[in-house]
């Protein structure tokens, strides 16, 4: 029973200003049929015994550490500077609650304010909410942003988008009246545009396409975003946003929402989460926004000053009238980000983009040349793609991890049609030995 | 000086070409950027990014830190916030690199670790709520609020009931409820509260109807009081063919006391980050792990954790599921935090814990009630409600005496709900404060009781001692400014003769 | 070239101010046959190259957390709560410099004098310095300063002393008038009362005591400093101090002067250092006493202050007449000791002295029943014993490590009459499975 | 409020029977303590210890953290001190389990990483000192200091001489140059520096003899002077049969731009804590790395970092050692964090980094001389020192400009030495300072000096915006009290009626 800091004496002297004799009399109310609660949860242990027991589970974890991994799919090892863990450590980051008092929380405000503008560089876009749950989260929340903004039921969804993001999507739109609908991909990882061309319609209200994709595939979105405007519907691209240091912008796409995954920039992979859905936007559907966004003002004596803004798209302002439900979202993780960004800066993040670009490539040559495997395109990619093996994946997925490396992600669990696919991922944390070993090991299957 | 008063962001710092953490990008590959991306896919509008050393980095973010309240450095009684301390203990555990560096597709046996502590921490919440299985992804409270809804909805599509389209909701109820109805596409109800501030049988009876899906209650509500019809409650509700979804931001209050199982509810949702002690985060993340009766089991999200022998597994049968709530299994980070509490207080900490914020709370509301007026007067669960209406004539809201705690080191209670007590302070002081802190903020709260009639001016325009006074909000949203472009873009407009915003 | 801020511009600039056309000019002052240095350093690396390299290292040592050690002598693997890191990482502690500016310096000097509290609380003396460099020099210290008090030239230390503080005490000796004569331990461990009764002369300024002594024995010492006193001679004790929390203190035998090695309170083992010598002493000694004092006063409007005092000892202010040379400390390591102290509180502190009381004693008695191995002795010990191999260390222990436990110190490398002997250490880390894995892996000897 | 005024110690918040951290202490054993150690070995008198939750102890020391001034927060141009960036991967690499949790006595190839560390660390400080062999023993530059003079003396010794017990210092020396020697009861000579404050050759040909033993130099030396003669004076040294000792406190100045091995110095120590970019802790740990001249060798310290084949390991040969300066090795985790640094920074980077610490001090030097004096006005190597001598008749100190830096946010200069200076303020930026923080301190300088002619009491009773003003310290050291007990016992003799301290 750590963290109680009443004593006997304590409770004796509350228990006397309080006029009572027993605990029991504060909680009458609770009608007695419901008490008598017996927990059925072990007695607590010493942080000694804690600490033991968390090392003995952590070695039944198999580590990046521990292993080569080629892992990614929505989740990166990226390689993360050692100042961001100590910074977002700070007591009065991590324990501070929501600022929705400005003049107790500059530095969290100050510091979302800053994360909101390297969201709006990144997607070439107007403005940035201050968080969303994860990627999948923030794309289901985009659509249905274009699906009140536009006042129409459809939402086209390229089948090259994070199979968990096209999950989450129709979970939130089942039971409602809207609906998504697949755009197909082609052979080569891209988008099928002729295919979006016979979907695209009067009740579309946006289109939704990642880049680079599930695939790895950089899309070639050229005229994209005039079509759809001039079909009076909006384009939501999905990017790595690390990628986007060197990769044409979603604002230069003429996008009008960006959203997506930001655990690469500084978050480690924690097994799936907590990350980061970035959330941008072009101006026009400002009021329409989900989530928190920091303001700059000024305060009473002309100082510059920060706070919550446009509060009154939010649930505690507006309950069922709100944009959205979101109250808590991940604002930790959104200043990691921002650390990540500023210690690395404007030539760090374009340095990290580009090893990426490099690496991905590099290994893409080497695996086309081992035999029974061959690479699907050689489209340009950011730092992943896709290997096909002419064995069973299984068996190249077990033989690899016997020699302590993680190959990839098995696309055949999530596209029946590419069996014995798999995603490789090489980012900057991978050298020029950790290449040449892959390659050894895949050529020995 | 020990805070700094330099409030320039990190773009208006640094200087051209100064670099903080530099990479060796020397390619492996023969070729450079240009050969791999054709031009028409690279970026042309170049990044504004900050060009700081990282000793500048490090000051700039320590400084601002130093700018923040937090319960690490004050007392924070924010009501329905449940500022409890966050065990640091918590912190090295998840920042242990054996799971930092897990990836989720790593499959199961890499991660047995993991998946044993979302296994156990699922048969944690079963034993705490009473309810019969969970989901670990949803990723706070309004998160699992929506998965209720969309569990509320198969299940009535499941028999055939299309008709359901009605949420009820206590006008007392927290923001997040009516707006994840909402956002579901479900008509919102609002049920008024009784005079004790409770649900009022026939309101409810009113607007129940076979139109009703659900109804949506957090008990102890957010005036901190337990609704003692509960079991009246629910099997009307229940009798009606409506299901009953239970708001577990309040949960601190009953560990050990109470489940909300046993009451009635069929969905469950608990604020890891509040009852469970993980941090707030300055906002996030958190994790809001959803619970259900039997029942509706098959509807919960995939994938499930479960264990099978000495082994655990993701059960990944669709069965019946709504889908997924977001990628990968939840925020494993949070959930091991979690975790790690619920091990080191065990069963009888949790129950202690429980009691102890109710004896907390039900302290403070007594010495307050002599300075104060209690919303409604009556034991407290683990918060309660003041109102100051009384100061309304000075013109001194309910915020005026939240900016004034700041200047004496303690954080502002809630203040902008519930709604249905005119200029509420929600205080909530929770189970790990000591006696001498509700002692110093009674003292202060006579204080601030004095100056109410002595000095009103002192109240209005407080905070005195921060690093700013109150912003202007309404400039903030009149011309919102949300991102260093949208400064250089106000600076240029200035400059050209528009008038000036900050 | 990581952390260097000025940019070329900078230097431009910079140089334009000095009025200078190259940095050259700057130095010119530096005689042109020194110039020319070529730096024999390979090449910077990235922190992304850095982190790698060292996680490398790093899996090139042992460490406690992948095998079962009981080792111990002078370096212990205690329980450490997370608080501990976690507060003295705080930046505002470990990038500030020696508190010299009291008013920019609160937060050190008030952590300092809590440190000092703990450490007369623990030693029973009245006075405590606010650290040392480890427990070794602290020692050869305590002894220069009995020698300049009594002014005598002979320290007697006990053949029981850990043999490094001896070799340091030695070291410090070594070249002036001063010796150090040894006094001899018992078959049993203990101290040899009658050695010392005839050591014990006009010349001696202090007899060094350890207890626990190396060889785990706490020491009885009955008499002990009333026989010094009375012979004009301090008492000087070495003590583990966590010991001290059920141990009779220091101030309880009547030594005048404590002690030791404050690794045990909170601070990692790190191969040895960076560590934690505490110095205790009477308060008739406080003017010759080395190193930094916080001391606490008034400010001008009386208000509490904290301050460093007594600096007229030091070299900063009194140079070749100051009572000791160091400047440098180990304050972070004394701010760690403070946390850990504060954190277990009077309880914790002697819950965790007591289970090292209790690990040791059951471990003894279960190595007694195996066949092979004895225990020298059944005094008294606090968390370590010597146990006696019939066969070769080296074979127990190669085997022993074979099966990922590190059984203990070789006492033959220190003590040539010990062959075969080994000092095996069980504190309040090990579990009852820990103490039964090694009693079978040593009956599998 | 952000930064608390409460200054209790920790014995005064708490509450008896509190608990912070608890242990599971029912023993493995069936015995208790009473059965283990018998009554006369058990302590009598109670440990008064505090008794708080672990959110107490964690607020209590985090807002005392609050309370200091640090490079992380504030611009620190501490002369001689060197307070640099510490670079977080050094802070990240020290606290990697692989290092802290390896016990020193696990023998040599369970710890072949630790000893990779400090066997290239060694070779490094070779590379930049131009000396043949290090002992990474010391643990701070007194520390080496000392070691130094035992290596003067087994080396005099050695040769069958006996009669050098005279170390010369100059008067610029920094106070542990003079205390290490006499610790070692060597007999101190000062010599004063001449005009342009570098060592006098007369002065100094007249006080070398057969009787000296060494002279210990800084260089550049304390007032940041490179001297010039340091080639002859060496000679004139060695010539006597004296040895050289060079205190590495300023070698930020020189790396890769010179070497006190081509200097002609025969023992060096280096302060990691310093030109190594180690924390300082509040005041250490640091570390202080002793390299000999090749004919040293032999004396040196063991154990020694050795590598054989791809083996490393530890050298014990006794040789003519001096034998062992400390328990075990070193500092190990400052050790690390300066291989951490070098491995950094590379060897183009260390020198890129003398060269703006230079350049940094010189621009501050020339800014500067334009208000202040500049003690010795030539261009200075690494720091340089301003005299306020000319502010006496008003009784301004030098002291006093510190404390009124302190109301801007910018630590005080070294204001103790070098004694050869009156009211001397000697300013280290160091080369991790920002062109624009040495401009900013400019402008508070600029400001601090007209203030001394219109306001001379605004700086004599600085600081003003700090959490307590100057306290006092004659009271301090009159009546010290110096622990929890020793202010209980003041306590006591005030409520007997004696005069009062704190
Ligand atoms: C009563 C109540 N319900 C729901 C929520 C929403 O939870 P979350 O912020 O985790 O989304 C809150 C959060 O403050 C709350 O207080
Ligand atoms: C010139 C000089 N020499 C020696 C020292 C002593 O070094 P340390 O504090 O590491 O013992 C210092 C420390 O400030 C110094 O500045």
């Amino acid at each position: 029973m750590s963290y109680l800091p009443l004593t006997e004496n304590d409770r004796r002297d509350m228990f006397e200003t309080l006029g009572i004799s027993s605990f029991e009399e504060l909680v009458r109310s609770i009608p007695a049929s419901l008490r008598g609660v017996k927990l059925d949860i072990p007695e607590g242990l010493s942080e000694l015994e804690l600490q033991a027991l968390l090392e003995r589970l952590g070695r039944k974890n198999l580590t990046t550490r521990d292993c080569l991994s080629f892992l990614g799919g929505g989740s990166y090892d990226h390689f993360i500077p050692a100042a961001v863990s100590q910074i977002i450590s700070r007591n009065e980051f991590y324990t501070a609650y929501t600022p929705y008092q400005p003049e107790a929380s500059q530095g969290t405000l100050q510091a979302i304010f800053e994360y909101q503008s390297f969201m709006t560089e990144l997607t070439g876009l107007d403005v940035s909410n201050a968080s969303h749950y994860d990627g999948a989260t923030s794309l289901a929340e985009a659509a249905l942003l274009a699906l009140r903004q536009t006042d129409r039921a459809t939402v086209l969804v390229a089948r090259s988008v994070h199979p968990h993001y096209r999950e989450v999507l129709n979970t939130y739109l089942k039971g409602t009246p809207f609906r998504a609908v697949e755009v197909a991909t082609l052979a080569d990882g891209r988008l099928d545009r002729a295919d979006f061309e016979s979907k695209l319609g009067p009740q579309t209200a946006c289109a939704v396409v990642q880049s680079p994709n599930f695939f790895g595939v950089i899309e070639d979105l050229d005229g994209m975003s005039d079509r759809l405007h001039a079909a009076g519907s909006l384009l939501v691209m999905v990017c790595h946003p690390l990628a986007l240091a060197v990769m044409k912008s979603p604002g230069e796409w003429g996008a009008d929402l960006a959203v997506g995954e930001g655990q690469p920039l500084g978050i480690p992979m924690n097994y799936g989460g907590p990350y980061l859905g970035y959330f941008s936007a072009a101006r026009s559907l400002i009021r329409r926004m989900p989530g928190r966004l920091a303001g700059m003002t000024l305060d009473s004596e002309g100082r510059r000053a920060f706070c919550l803004t446009l509060q009154a798209r939010e649930q505690h302002i507006r309950r069922e009238r709100a944009a959205s439900n979101i109250c808590t979202n991940q604002a930790l993780c959104a200043l990691a980000a921002c650390v990540y960004m500023t210690l690395l800066g404007k030539e760090g993040v374009r340095e990290a983009a580009e090893m990426n670009v490099d690496r991905a490539h590099t290994l893409r040559e080497k695996i086309a040349g081992v035999k029974g495997f061959s690479v699907g395109t050689n489209l340009p990619v950011f730092n992943e793609f896709v290997v096909r093996s002419s064995k069973p994946f299984a068996e190249v997925d077990k033989k690899l991890r016997a020699a302590n490396i993680l190959p990839g992600i098995d696309l055949g669990a999530f596209y029946p049609e590419l069996r014995d696919h798999f995603l490789v991922c090489a980012t900057e944390t991978k050298t020029a030995q950790d290449l040449d070993r892959f390659v050894e090991a895949l050529k020995q299957c | 000086m020990l805070i700094s008063d330099d409030s320039r962001l990190s773009f208006e710092k640094g200087s051209p070409g100064r670099r903080g953490i530099r990479l060796n990008a020397a390619p492996l590959g023969a070729k450079g950027l240009r050969d791999r991306l054709p031009a028409h896919l690279l970026r042309k509008r170049p990044l504004v990014l900050p060009e700081m050393s990282e000793l500048e980095v490090v000051r700039h973010f320590v400084n601002l830190s130093r700018k923040n309240f937090s319960i690490d450095t004050h007392f924070y009684p924010l009501g329905s916030c449940t500022m409890k301390y966050n065990p640091k203990v918590n912190e090295w555990a998840a920042a242990h690199p054996a799971f930092t560096q897990v990836h989720p597709f790593e499959g199961d046996d890499a991660a047995q670790g993991i998946l044993q502590v979302y296994y156990e921490t699922e048969q944690y919440l079963k034993a705490v709520s009473g309810m019969d299985r969970f989901t670990l992804q949803p990723s706070a409270g309004a998160h699992g609020e929506l998965t209720g809804m969309m569990l509320v909805h198969a299940w009535h599509e499941s028999r055939g009931d299309s008709r359901r389209r009605k949420i009820l909701v206590p006008d007392s109820s927290h923001g997040t409820n009516p707006a994840s109805a909402a956002l579901f596409n479900y008509h919102v109800v609002e049920l008024k509260s009784n005079a004790r501030g409770r649900v009022d049988l026939d309101e409810l009876r009113a607007h129940l109807d076979d139109e009703t899906a659900c109804l949506m209650l957090t008990n102890p509500n957010t005036l901190g009081l337990f609704e003692e019809d509960i079991l009246e409650i629910t099997k009307l509700v229940h009798e009606k063919g409506a299901l009953l979804y239970y708001d577990g931001a309040n949960l601190n209050a009953l560990l050990g006391l109470a489940r909300p199982g046993d009451m009635g509810f069929d969905i469950v949702h608990i604020n890891l980050h509040k009852t469970f002690s993980t941090p707030h985060g300055g906002g996030g993340p958190g994790s809001g792990p959803v619970g259900v009766k039997k029942f509706l089991e098959p509807f919960l999200p995939r994938p499930l954790a479960a264990k099978t022998g000495d082994r655990y597994h993701w059960v990944t049968d669709p069965g019946q599921s709504i889908g997924r709530l977001r990628a990968f299994y939840g925020n494993s980070g949070i959930i091991l935090r979690a975790w790690v509490y619920i091990r080191m207080m065990g069963g009888p900490g949790l129950l202690r814990a429980s009691q102890d914020a109710v004896l907390n709370a039900n302290y403070l509301r007594a010495k307050l009630k002599n300075i104060f007026q209690v919303a409604i007067d009556e034991p407290c669960m683990h918060e309660f409600v003041l109102t100051i209406r009384g100061a309304k004539k000075q013109g001194i809201h309910a915020g005026d005496i939240g900016k004034r705690l700041l200047d004496f080191g303690i954080h502002a209670p809630t203040v902008h709900f519930p709604l249905v007590v005119e200029e509420a302070l929600m205080i909530e002081p929770t189970e790990t404060e000591a006696k001498e802190v509700l002692d110093h903020f009674v003292k202060v709260m006579g204080q601030i009781g004095e100056e109410m009639i002595r000095d009103p001016d002192l109240i209005l325009q407080a905070p005195h001692h921060l690093p700013i006074h109150r912003p202007d909000e309404v400039l903030a949203a009149r011309k919102p400014v949300l991102s260093y472009r949208d400064l250089l873009r106000e600076k240029m407009l200035a400059a050209e003769g528009a008038p000036v915003s900050p």
